[in-house]
């Protein structure tokens, strides 16, 4: 499906191929005016791309064909061994986790997981996890906790679920207690934010000493259509929410909210996910060298400086 | 976020406007209630029970011990991201601060509660809908801080529709922020209470309100994570009856007790007493 | 409901009290015969109070009116403090505890709650929690631990539930991780074992420095019933499974499962509760007294002694 | 506890007496099978892939790197408590030790599983319906003290009814004993995996089998607290297909992974070369 604003793109795209095909079949020497588009192309596609807005920013971190936590624990990671269960209700599967290799140090992943078709989609509840998957992301902390190596996180999630059941289960209590565990880890903790950051059910697992975010991603305490919704009391407005949450990864960097941000190919990471990955795993290999001098202690209280001084307030 | 409550209905507590000044008239059962009786009953109807919002001054009043209680919150709010929706932050801000006094939702400082140390911090429904912005974030870390220095137990009273939208990820932050902050009274065995009001959600329960060693509701309180209006939607279909009430969440084990307001200061006085380290036993008190 | 081994005893009661009406009624002086039959009755009290087999014993220790959790509670104890939950499912009403101070000293309480009539019993799930009970019990664990204050526990179950719901939200894993949970307490833990110490069920939060037991109270791997029903493939065969399984106060202190055996009046607990919780407190004060002196570590370290010795084995 | 199943059905794997000695039939398909090819599949069925129970011995060959086993456990069982129900305990003990050659229901060592060090203790179903007595459970303290004193893995493969009943409450002690032990490898940052097989019940999977840091499954194997028997009696209703086997406490998130046992050994030395901080990154092993 492509994005609206993707359509000049991809019909000129459409075009070029259409010479190309003529060329060939008839024989007709078109080099020219195919040189000619290409060129006009790499043009739009500038023009598009470099002036991308918010919600043109939040359509490219929905894009099917983004890579998935999966995805980059298959690319970026070695001999990922996913783990499973709460070991109290349930395994969600909107939250994957377990231990894997990056470039042979031991690390412990969790991840927001969405699904990569539309069935995959509905069994991952479209990366809206329940309290159970919270508390899966607890466990993997205590064993990064208990063995000392390092925990990385992964986000994409349009929320944590509203539902009933989740209601029930305490998904308010869950939110706040991951928040605390992930807080007090004893080892060093990266995110990468890499597509939505939905609110708490994203925070629940952000609580790194570090928080990348790739370079069309989101993150902010809503999304564009619900803030919309409440404020403009019309979620068509959404661009205009999109627009005034500051939620692109260069707002967030200068509100501090996150560290550095990782740059995508040209048209978003699902137009080259290798290289997107590539690139998020040289910013992970460097932010944990960054960490790697620093003792249990040390970055705990590094943690907890990062966040203590987050937030704009005058003294009277 | 569950701002929309706000949205729909401003005033923070009881009173028509077609009842005259000296009387004001019951939200659940319509009794007509007379103001002063209304007050001293702590906003409680004499006839049906039920318990109506409160002003945050008010709760202060009902806790602290009379005389001690030191006002600390003087924060003011910025709009850090220019927000503007159909109205600027700024002059939303500005129309709040007017109306309540205060430069932000929240209302706190030093007392004696029982007899025990405290820092007490009352979250104010009023203001924005008691939306946890960086001033609501930052009280709340400045009051664990001076706990855990002065050796107080910590006491917050949340009434909050979620999180200040108009800041956004800032506004986030301050779930991580204030959760952290706990930590320090962990480190000192102080004890931390929290009292769920009509309503707590989003990022406030989420955070800080679920952490507190022991956990009190008011009857009635709607009390989670979403608003009621966006899981209504997401799962096209009614709510149950009493979803995400006070008595619901007790018998899903996320609060420890239930408490009539009336009897709310003597039980959060027995917790108080007996987790602060400092205090002795001193029977009937 | 009399118990069956002890008609006589009542029938006898009856009957004195049926002379001594007689004698008020009609004024004949019955004094000799009365005190004859009083006599007998003292003897015949002895006699079978003080030959109680296992399974007597067992019966005693679910007579309706036999002290309850609560009643501890409200008797031995001051200022109880209810605390309800698990943060995560429910409240289990076959588990209760909080904060409650014994002769002013700060303790923190959790016992297995029976009801006192037929419908409290079914509220209470005749004391068999579920998985949320003991979640609710280790929230309690870690609120001893956090404040440093002495941790106790009232044991009376017929067992954890067996049902559907309970397997499903992992009742053998949450009864591992209490056991686990009370082993890690650095706070002095005594346990009494007031009525019924139905297997695991039990142990999840008997797992104490001490473990004290009423005199008339039964605590073993499996219930005489369940036993006789396996190995005799009759659950009729229940006496003769109490008597195998040395399930009695005296036998558990010989095998040290047990440090000490606190009195009952005559006749079981619910006889004299009042005098039953009396004794239960001096020996509950006598035994944190004992405890008092040692350091959070030491007391995890006897602990762990406590248990690394029990069992019988032979080396090669 | 969940002898019950022991003695219904005292096999201990496939095989009745009606097809000769050179065959075997899957207990869930029926399929004859070649004893030798049953063996060598690791006593799963080539047809179904039904995994069938597997003698003690065999699953230490399975482990255990080749010649690096050296087997520890050797503790005799008494008879505490003089128990006699049908038959006297000790000679039920005498039986099964002759059935079995092994002093009790558990066989363990030291060995290097994939190069780890490791102790590694496998539970004998033919043993007294695996059930935990003293032996059981002090060879599992001793096991995992070893482990933490010579910087190995532990691996526990669970097979168990349940606790010893004539132990009685020396039995249940084990419960605490083990799960005590564990805190041992705690201390050294030393990992600790569990492996469930038919069937794990009672206080066996109410202990040590349950706090594994990492728990696989075998498919199809019973697991849980009760047993099935005392559930249906409880309930008085049908147990819903699938109930407490593997995939149903994958499914609840009981286990990490419900892993094919021709899998299993290479799974098993994943997690333990992850965990085991003494072991290096080797890509393929
Ligand atoms: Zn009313
Ligand atoms: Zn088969």
């Amino acid at each position: 499906m492509p994005l609206e604003f993707e359509k000049p793109i991809l019909e000129l795209e459409r075009r070029i191929q259409e010479l190309k095909e003529t060329a060939k079949a008839t024989g007709v020497d078109l080099q020219a005016e195919i040189r000619l588009l290409e060129e006009r192309l790499a043009q739009l596609k500038k023009e598009t791309y470099g002036n991308l807005t918010p919600w043109q920013r939040v359509q490219l971190a929905r894009a099917q064909g983004r890579p998935t936590t999966l995805d980059v624990l298959e690319k970026a990671f070695q001999d990922f061994l996913e783990l499973h269960g709460d070991r109290a209700f349930a395994d969600d599967p909107a939250i994957v986790g377990g231990l894997a290799y990056l470039e042979g140090e031991k690390v412990v992943v969790v991840g927001h997981q969405k699904g990569r078709d539309t069935k995959e989609n509905l069994q991952r509840n479209f990366g809206m996890p329940h309290p159970e998957g919270y508390r899966k992301a607890m466990r993997l902390m205590d064993l990064a906790d208990r063995f000392g190596y390092p925990f990385l996180t992964f986000v994409d999630t349009p929320g944590a679920y509203p539902g009933v059941s989740a209601e029930e289960r305490g998904q308010a209590w869950v939110i706040a207690q991951s928040i605390q565990r992930m807080s007090r880890l004893r080892v060093p903790a990266v995110t990468v934010i890499l597509g939505e950051g939905g609110s708490g059910g994203a925070l629940a697992i952000a609580v790194a000493n570090r928080v990348l975010i790739l370079e069309n991603a989101w993150y902010s305490v809503i999304s564009p259509e619900s803030c919309a919704a409440i404020l403009w009391r019309d979620a068509k407005e959404a661009p205009k929410a999109a627009e005034a949450l500051k939620l692109t990864a260069k707002d967030l960097l200068a509100q501090k909210v996150v560290d550095a941000v990782i740059p995508e190919p040209e048209g978003g990471a699902h137009k080259d996910p290798d290289r997107a990955i590539q690139n998020l795993k040289e910013a992970l290999l460097k932010t944990l060298e960054e960490l790697k001098g620093l003792s249990p202690e040390a970055l705990y209280q590094d943690r907890y400086r990062r966040f203590r001084r987050l937030g704009a307030y005058a003294e009277p | 976020m569950a701002l929309e409550r706000l949205f729909r209905r401003k005033r923070p507590s009881g009173g028509g406007r077609d009842v005259p000044e000296l009387w004001t008239k019951c939200e659940a059962c319509g009794a007509q209630i007379y103001k002063k009786e209304f007050q001293e009953n702590l906003h409680v109807c004499p006839k049906c029970g039920h318990h109506h919002r409160m002003p945050a001054e008010e709760r202060v009043a009902m806790l602290a011990d009379p005389g001690t209680f030191q006002e600390t919150t003087r924060l003011r709010p910025l709009d850090p991201l220019g927000f503007v929706d159909t109205k600027p932050y700024a002059e939303r801000l500005k129309a709040y601060q007017g109306e309540t006094g205060r430069p932000d939702a929240i209302l706190g400082g030093t007392c004696a509660i029982g007899g025990v140390p405290a820092v007490l911090l009352v979250m104010d429904y009023a203001f924005a809908g008691g939306s946890m912005g960086s001033v609501v974030g930052e009280e709340i870390a400045r009051g664990a801080e001076r706990a855990a220095e002065e050796g107080r137990a910590l006491v917050i009273v949340a009434a909050s529709g979620g999180a200040r939208m108009q800041e956004a990820a800032l506004s986030l932050m301050q779930m991580a922020k204030t959760v952290m902050s706990l930590d320090l009274l962990w480190g000192k065995r102080l004890p931390y209470v929290s009292v769920l009001t009509d309503p707590t959600t989003g990022g406030v329960t989420a955070s800080f309100a679920a952490l507190a060693d022991v956990i009190f509701a008011e009857p009635g309180a709607l009390i989670g994570f979403a608003g009621p209006r966006v899981i209504r939607q997401t799962i096209r279909q009614e709510l149950p009856e009493g979803f995400q009430r006070a008595e619901f969440l007790l018998k899903h084990g996320m609060v420890d007790r239930v408490t009539d307001r009336r009897r709310l200061k003597r039980e959060v006085v027995q917790a108080l007493r007996h987790l602060h380290p400092g205090v002795p036993y001193a029977p009937g008190v």
